[in-house]
């Protein structure tokens, strides 16, 4: 136990048996709050995330957009989306940084089989430990965010950490901190709610976006990074930003539930092979050498020659 | 293809023959050619190794336990795939190999519809018509053939999932477990039936001859096919045999006895008559 | 910037137009939002494109490129027609009730009064005050008297002030306009604080700008009248029903000089901030974001042809010595006569001989005219484009560019290519290499066109930022010290060090050799500890200035300034050769207290964003210039809620948060001018005499490509003034040639001009160049996102992928459909995905003309034409 | 805020140290986060180079500057205490890093000899000879002490100075030093364009 990170960890994948750390130790929840009304796609968050945690570059092509890349990488784990939308008549050029929600029911850890290679800390940040990722990829599928990304050569899943070694040492997170126009926030998750609301209503009431909201899905129980958007009702204007995210039942029902019956079940039927064997006993080729029990009546048969049925 | 498949077969089972040697005593019949016990035996440990490795991503109940055998989870998610793989060919080989013999006929209808009687053990003997399989094997075969399928196709999609869509990934995710649940239970039973359930068996896949009375106790038509013999009547004349030699022991147990008491008096006479 | 970067979280309203700064300024686009977020201000953008600023506006504006001075003339022309001015600020700080002279003519046909077609200038004696009241002539030769800093527009005191040094002195009117005696300003204006008389600047001004009705400014602009006023309205709402609490400010950039008219367009501004009592108030002013990190050090450090440290001009040859030349530069006071005018810029000799005396040291003595004669004197402009045009005829041997990647900057890049092959040397100290380096690579150069190419070219690398120390001056004017962090990689040496042993080579050669006129170099002030590499803090203190003899001050008795100690500030300079003071703007910056710009104090107490203990700003460690603006005539702050200095009765002084921007003891009764460096003390509605060399108000004139005649008066459709060169290679290009597309170059956030090609980080975000082509024009040409296209103006071609996009909308230019196209300049020919052959390896700037302004010398990188085709 | 003066522990192993089975070590290592790498590193104050805003930032340098360690930046963060970046960043200034350490930096003084389509190695001393030589040259052949109608000028319009906008004042001002003793005219600046 020399070695002791400063989080709890609430949840584990693939784990048995109850987990040591949890509710051990009080801990608040932390929390990215994101104002994408504010945010002017600057990349800032991206450099930093790229800058802080020494990732390689990768290649790029320019296609017809300001966005970086497609989708986020194994090694590019905060990536602003953009897009051009007319509102009516005017236009609007959405930007919102995507990256690992840290949902509070993470869909990659429901999905991981491997011990140990996912887990929740109680203050809410969803980290891998790559060491122990054996790189089957379901926490890829089980993503509703499309976050986790695997890479080839090492055959391990990578995704935002929410700079939990920077959290860890009572930093913020690298993104949050170069944000230059300051619509990315961090503090507690209770805090950021706070903020977050204010400012969803200063845009309803001041500048005439009668459906700001904002983003806290709580299909996957809430996340630890919330939006701000102008149009809440259709969060997928955002750079397809699911509304109503879902872990996939394969991982919930299937994992949680079949999995374990199915499993049960072969079991009974090996104990049920044994019990066959004790009480009914083998087929042994005929005609095996006739019981002690029934020598006598074979003996009789044979001087009646009566007819043998058995 | 199936002239091809045959020929591929005859060769096979030439070559292994010429390699290793099955052994038949009197009283024995060959049972299961060399190149047949080699694939069984590549296909059983590729299937076993394949299983428990499986196992360990099935569940974390196992997962703690199995994966350290294979050197970890990481190594252990590596490997499964390529015992799966080796399992598929083998097994591929032993479907060609066994194509014609796990042919579905009348009489294995028959066998399923009696199944129930089968297990409880009722009959002494197989139903006449039970050929070199009975229709329990061909069941599990076919069983087997089904699941190695769904396992080869789903297997490549969870194997290279970043290159399907993810709906795909998360069905073949279920598929691939139901294929197991299905093998599996297959396979207990199987190897039950292989070893305390039917004693004498177990020995054919080792070195690939049965004793005759195994073969008409179990594989009746088989039996005749292979003496020419009709199997009952092979099973009456081994019966009464037997009963001869029981009344044999039984007449010379009782001059015995009386022959002790004699002596007791006087001084111990000869041998008793054959 | 007359305000700072903090201070933008006190507006309530926002006009940021010629300017990009969510692109471009990122981190001080944050107290734009925070205004929004806190204040809930608005904010307007007025762009050619809709940008990543304009995505966080309350308002935006399609506008053609260059007809900005159109908009904001009309923004004038409604604030006077809907009273949405500021009638007290008006009266008291600016000389809207001044009286122009007869025979000032306004140009309603194009041209103002005294142009002469064979020189095409202006004489500009009629563009004078009328003289009040009874003062006789003076002997003054002052050909104009105000002053500011260099790029006009880019200084922060451009605003208020009214830019164009350049306008005067040699390099302007007074060269241009010959050798007679060039006119003054009368000692006492007459005026007519009623407002009402027809000739004072008041009514002149709602004259001229009656003609830029919503109308004209949709046709000229390309933007719908509805939305115009719907602007107009949003901009002056801050002085409705006469309110004088709200403050609005003007944030601008280079999309606003770079034009043939850039000076008169941010004159315009600053006009219309005067004419709403915005300048000098917290949350107000004219805010130029300049552009690199110490562009405004360098300005102010004299790094521009015509001035010395501290905005001091060049002399010119009828300056035949120093006195001659102060009489000539020192503006005399013009004003009402009942008014008082602080004038600060009489204090020029002591500004002038402290300077040379750092300079020559002890070899500037007062027998030798404190060594006037080393100095050169010019009349004419060397400016960055004429120094390419002569380059290019031969004339100029040889160029130390010192991180100035000139081939790559243009305008016409062509043109500066050709012009380094004529060139026997070159010079270039930089980090990376770059495309001046390497001009004789340049693509398309043959081999047998390289054996022809005699330059010799030495690159000697250079050292990082974070390989020296030294001060910075961001926009705000502050001066801040950076410390080393890792010496230079390689053998790259700091640059102070290369510059050193250059010149210490060089006079060493005269030393032995003799030469034209050593004696300067000879006598150069050079006693640094360390000549070879000079310390920079030495450098510093030099700056900053120190006393050569103990000094004493009437106004404060006791206090001894001991000769050697560094000064405390600028008001104690001396023009007898007792003071040593490289650029008397950053005296203040390194006193006896020790290094100034040093300074780490994060308080502040009003809660305005003063930070006046954190590093150290200049002029005298004010934040918000002319802040005597922020009070009413009386001294009472306009808002009370935003006091950055007032008038304290019991102390008989100006008090406040900042420094006052002022004369400290100056009773408000005294009525003395908040803005000092004017010799009017007031601001310049009306920009007299030689100010600009194109008018004392700002013009439209279409840009030297324009799509259209100019709808106000299509017989003088340019700039009258503008300059244009005569060279084979200064082409330009019309409509009827072909070239119907307005093209504006640009900046992107993820990259830094032509630096950070070379960063792998910066190219991976934005790989490739591109071009940003409204939707509409794509679909016309069949053109899709990504495919390649082909750009071609007057001067050369450029090739890159097309960005199809539909924040770029066709306009309505004068009922004639016209597209316009955006070009990010940030790639060439050296550069990572340039070495890799990834991009065209074209300079953006091969299609850019050198159309230069007349009081900037800007180049006009915005807003030309080109035609475009798919490549 | 001074980070670089934390400790920090490492990660942690949850579950009981290495229970074993069949000889394998069968519990993982849970939560392991990683270390920060700042942790330890020297802290230097600097501007950033770019724009005129001059947001400040924290060069964090290998070692702790003693005599026998090079210091090389690891990492460039913004200065919180900066009254107008308040520890913020745009992606310029967030990747300074890569400026700093990059390996196409030019490291070496290098001419281009007339008619020449290389660069050849030269070393600093000949440079400066050779530079200093030209500038003689030219301003010598350039120089005008009175122009046409006999003014004295004293200005020499053969060479010019174009200087980056990224010069501190300090060198500027040693560059209006040397170029104007010299009587340049054409001093010109990025302040222009």
């Amino acid at each position: 136990m020399a070695e002791r990170s400063t989080f709890q960890i609430q949840e584990i994948s693939g784990h048995t048996g109850p987990v040591a750390g949890r509710g051990t130790q009080r801990a608040v929840e932390v929390c990215k709050y994101i104002d994408v009304t504010t945010c002017i796609g600057c990349k800032a968050c991206e450099v930093a995330c790229v800058e802080w945690n020494d990732h390689p570059f990768r290649e790029t092509v320019f296609d017809n957009t300001y966005q970086t890349m497609p989708t986020t990488e194994w090694n590019y784990w905060n990536l602003i989306k953009f897009a051009e939308q007319e509102r009516d008549g005017t236009m609007m050029w959405l930007m919102r940084k995507d990256q690992c929600m840290h949902c509070e029911d993470p869909g990659c850890l429901r999905a991981c089989p491997a011990d140990g290679a996912i887990v929740k800390y109680e203050n809410g940040i969803v980290d891998f430990q790559q060491e122990n990722c054996i790189g089957c990829g379901y926490c890829i599928s089980g993503c509703p965010f499309d976050i986790p990304k695997f890479n080839q050569a090492t055959k391990k899943v990578y995704k935002c950490t929410l700079c939990s070694d920077r959290v860890g040492e009572g930093l913020e997170p690298a993104c949050i901190k170069a944000c230059p126009t300051g619509c990315l926030h961090f503090g507690t998750k209770n805090d950021m709610k706070e903020l977050a609301e204010a400012r969803a209503r200063q845009l309803r009431e001041y500048s005439g976006f009668a459906d700001a909201g904002v983003y806290d899905p709580q299909s996957v129980g809430g996340t630890h990074v919330i939006y701000v958007l102008h149009d809440a009702t259709r969060p997928e204007l955002y750079g397809g930003l699911p509304a109503n995210p879902q872990i996939p039942l394969t991982y919930t029902f299937w994992k949680r539930i079949a999995k374990p019956t199915g499993l049960a079940m072969a079991l009974l039927g090996a104990v049920g092979i044994f019990f066959h064997r004790v009480f009914i006993g083998p087929k042994t080729p005929q005609p095996d050498p006739a019981p002690i029990l029934k020598r006598a009546e074979a003996a009789d048969e044979i001087e009646t020659g009566k007819k043998e049925n058995s | 293809m199936r002239a091809f498949v045959e020929r591929f077969d005859e060769t096979a089972r030439r070559r292994f023959a010429a390699i290793g040697q099955t052994v038949v005593y009197r009283g024995e019949l060959l049972r299961h050619p060399v190149y047949t016990r080699f694939l069984h035996w590549s296909v059983a440990i590729f299937f076993i190794l394949a299983l428990l490795s499986g196992f360990a991503i099935y569940s974390p109940w196992l997962f703690r336990w199995i994966a350290p055998l294979f050197g970890g989870g990481p190594t252990t998610r590596a490997l499964h795939p390529w015992f799966s793989l080796f399992f598929t060919i083998f097994f591929a080989l032993q479907f060609m190999n066994w194509l014609s013999p796990m042919a579905w006929r009348e009489a294995d209808r028959r066998f399923v519809r009696q199944l129930k009687e089968f297990a409880a053990n009722k009959e002494k003997l197989a139903p006449e018509d039970t050929g070199f399989f009975n229709g329990g094997q061909k069941l599990y075969f076919w069983a087997i053939v089904i699941s190695a399928l769904i396992f080869l196709l789903t297997g490549v999609v969870l194997w290279f999932d970043h290159q399907f869509p993810r709906v795909l990934v998360t069905i073949s995710y279920v598929m691939h477990d139901l294929a197991a649940l299905l093998m599996l239970g297959g396979f207990i039973i199987h190897l039950y039936e292989a070893t305390a359930a039917q004693p004498g068996t177990f020995r054919s896949m080792i070195n690939g001859a049965v004793t005759e009375e195994w073969a008409w106790t179990h594989h009746p038509a088989w039996y005749r096919a292979v003496t020419g013999r009709d199997p009952r009547e092979s099973y009456e004349r081994a019966r009464r045999r037997q009963a001869e030699r029981e009344r044999a022991m039984q007449l010379w147990e009782r001059e015995q006895d009386e022959r002790e008491r004699a002596g007791a008096q006087t001084a111990p006479a000869g041998k008793p008559e054959p | 910037m007359t305000n700072g970067w903090i201070d933008i979280k006190n507006t309530d309203m926002m006009l940021i137009m010629g300017g990009n700064p969510a692109e471009n300024h990122p981190c001080g686009f944050k107290w734009p939002v925070e205004a929004k977020l806190r204040r809930n201000a608005k904010m307007i953008v007025v762009d050619p494109r809709f940008t990543r600023t304009a995505s966080q506006a309350d308002l935006f504006l399609q506008i053609r490129a260059g007809a900005d001075i159109a908009f904001l003339g009309g923004l004038i022309n409604y604030a006077i027609e809907n009273n949405r001015i500021a009638k007290d600020y008006l009266v008291n700080y600016t000389n809207a009730s001044f009286i122009v002279k007869e025979g000032f003519k306004l140009p309603e046909d194009g041209l103002f009064s005294g142009f002469d077609a064979a020189t095409r200038n202006y004489d500009t004696a009629s563009w004078n005050y009328q003289e009040g009241g009874s003062v006789g002539s003076t002997e003054s030769r002052s050909p104009q008297a105000h002053s500011s800093p260099a790029t006009p527009g880019h200084g922060p005191m451009a605003g208020a002030t009214g830019g164009g040094h350049q306008a005067a002195g040699p390099a302007g009117a007074a060269a241009q306009g010959g050798q007679k005696p060039a006119p003054q300003l009368p000692p006492s204006v007459a005026h007519d604080l009623s407002l009402a008389h027809p000739r004072c600047v008041f009514q002149l001004l709602k004259k001229n700008y009656a003609r830029y009705a919503p109308e004209m400014v949709e046709r000229i602009t390309g933007i719908p009248r509805d939305q115009f006023l719907k602007a107009a309205e949003m901009f002056t709402s801050v002085r409705k029903d006469g309110d004088m609490k709200k403050a609005g400010t003007i944030i601008y950039a280079v999309g606003w000089t770079q034009h043939t008219s850039g000076t008169q367009i941010i004159r315009t501004a600053a006009m219309l901030q005067l004419l709403l009592g915005n300048v000098g108030r917290a949350g107000g002013g004219v805010n130029a974001l300049r552009g690199h990190s110490n562009i405004q050090g360098a300005t102010d450090m004299g790094g521009v042809f015509d001035i010395f440290p501290g905005y001091l001009k060049l002399p010119n040859p009828t300056d035949v010595d120093l006195g001659a030349y102060l009489h000539r530069v020192t503006p005399k006071p013009s004003k009402p006569a009942e008014w008082d005018s602080f004038n600060y810029w009489s204090n020029t000799p002591k500004f002038m001989v402290s300077f040379l005396k750092a300079m020559f040291g002890d070899a500037a003595k007062k027998e030798n005219d404190w060594a006037y004669d080393y100095l050169p004197k010019i009349e004419r402009k060397y400016s960055w484009t004429e120094m390419w045009d002569y380059m290019y005829s031969g004339k100029v041997r040889g160029l130390f560019a010192f991180g100035m990647n000139g081939v790559a900057i243009g305008p016409n890049s062509r043109k500066n290519i050709e012009a380094l092959k004529k060139a026997d040397w070159l010079v270039v100290c930089e980090i990376y290499p770059d495309e001046t380096s390497e001009f004789w690579k340049a693509p398309g150069t043959s081999a047998e066109e390289m054996k022809k190419i005699n330059t010799t070219v030495y690159r000697l690398p250079g050292a990082g930022f974070a390989e020296k120390d030294g001060t910075f001056v961001n926009s705000a004017r502050w001066l801040q010290w950076k410390y080393v962090a890792l010496p230079p990689p390689g053998q790259a040496k700091v640059d102070q060090e290369i510059l050193a042993r250059i010149f210490l080579k060089v006079r060493e050669l005269y030393q032995q050799e003799g030469g034209k006129f050593p004696e300067p170099i000879a006598n150069l002030s050079w006693s640094y500890t360390t000549p070879q590499s000079p310390s920079l803090s030495e450098v510093a203190k030099e700056i900053n200035g120190r006393a050569l003899a103990d000094l004493t001050d009437e106004k404060q008795p006791g206090v001894t300034i001991k000769s050697g100690q560094q000064l405390p500030g600028f008001a104690w300079l001396r023009d007898d050769g007792t003071t040593l003071c490289g650029n008397w703007l950053y005296s203040g910056s390194w006193t006896e207290a020790g290094p100034q710009s040093q300074r780490r104090d994060t308080e502040d107490p009003s809660g305005l964003g003063i930070y006046s203990n954190w590093a150290w700003s200049w002029p005298a460690n004010r934040r918000v210039m002319y802040n005597r603006a922020s009070c009413d005539p009386n001294g009472k702050p306009w808002d009370p809620e935003r006091r950055q200095v007032w008038w304290n009765d019991g102390q008989q002084k100006w008090v406040g948060n900042d420094v006052p921007d002022f004369k400290v003891d100056s009773k408000p009764q005294d009525h003395m001018g908040p803005f000092i460096m004017n010799p009017e003390g007031v601001g310049r509605i009306f920009a007299p005499l030689a100010a600009f060399a194109d008018g004392p108000f700002p013009e439209h004139y279409e840009p030297m490509e324009s799509p259209i005649a100019n709808p106000l008066h299509p017989n003088q459709s340019n700039n009258p003034v503008a300059k244009k060169y005569q060279s084979d290679l200064d082409k330009f290009g019309t409509p009827e040639q072909g070239f119907n597309v307005v093209c504006t170059t640009y900046r992107l956030t993820e990259h830094y001009h032509y630096w950070t090609k070379n960063n792998p980080m910066n190219v991976q975000l934005v790989p490739e160049p591109f071009v940003e082509i409204p939707a509409q024009l794509a679909d016309e040409m069949g053109i899709r996102g990504g495919e390649k296209i082909k750009v071609t103006s007057a001067r050369g071609i450029y090739v890159a992928k097309a960005m199809v996009t539909r924040r770029i909308k066709p306009m309505l230019i004068d009922g004639k459909k016209t597209f316009q196209i955006g070009i990010p300049i940030h790639w060439g020919y050296r550069g990572i995905k340039e070495d890799e052959g990834k991009t065209a390896l074209h300079p953006a700037n091969m299609l850019s003309p050198a159309a230069i302004d007349p009081n900037a010398y800007t180049p006009e990188y915005k807003g030309f034409l080109v035609k475009i085709e798919k490549a | 805020m001074d980070i670089s003066r934390r400790t920090f522990i490492r990660s942690t192993l949850i579950g009981g140290a290495g229970v074993t089975a069949f000889g394998f070590k069968v519990a993982p290592l849970y939560a392991q986060t990683r270390a920060l790498k700042i942790a330890r590193t020297s802290e230097t104050r600097s501007t950033c180079p770019y724009c005129s805003v001059s947001c400040g930032v924290i060069i964090h340098t290998l070692g702790d500057r003693s005599k026998n360690a090079t210091p090389q930046v690891v990492h460039v963060e913004g200065d919180p205490d900066h009254p107008i970046n308040r520890g913020t960043l745009c992606p310029k200034g967030a990747s300074l890093e890569q400026d700093i350490l990059n390996d196409r930096r030019l490291v070496k003084p290098q001419v281009r000899r007339p008619g020449s389509d290389h660069w050849e190695d030269i070393s600093w001393d000949h440079a400066f000879d050779e530079i200093a030589r030209w500038t003689k040259k030219s301003r010598d052949e350039t120089f005008v002490e009175k122009d046409d109608k006999g003014r004295t000028v004293n200005r020499c319009e053969g060479i010019g100075w174009s200087g980056g906008c990224t010069d501190t004042n300090e060198l500027n001002f040693l560059a209006v030093k040397t170029m104007r003793s010299m009587g340049v005219c054409y001093f010109e600046t990025q302040a222009r364009v």
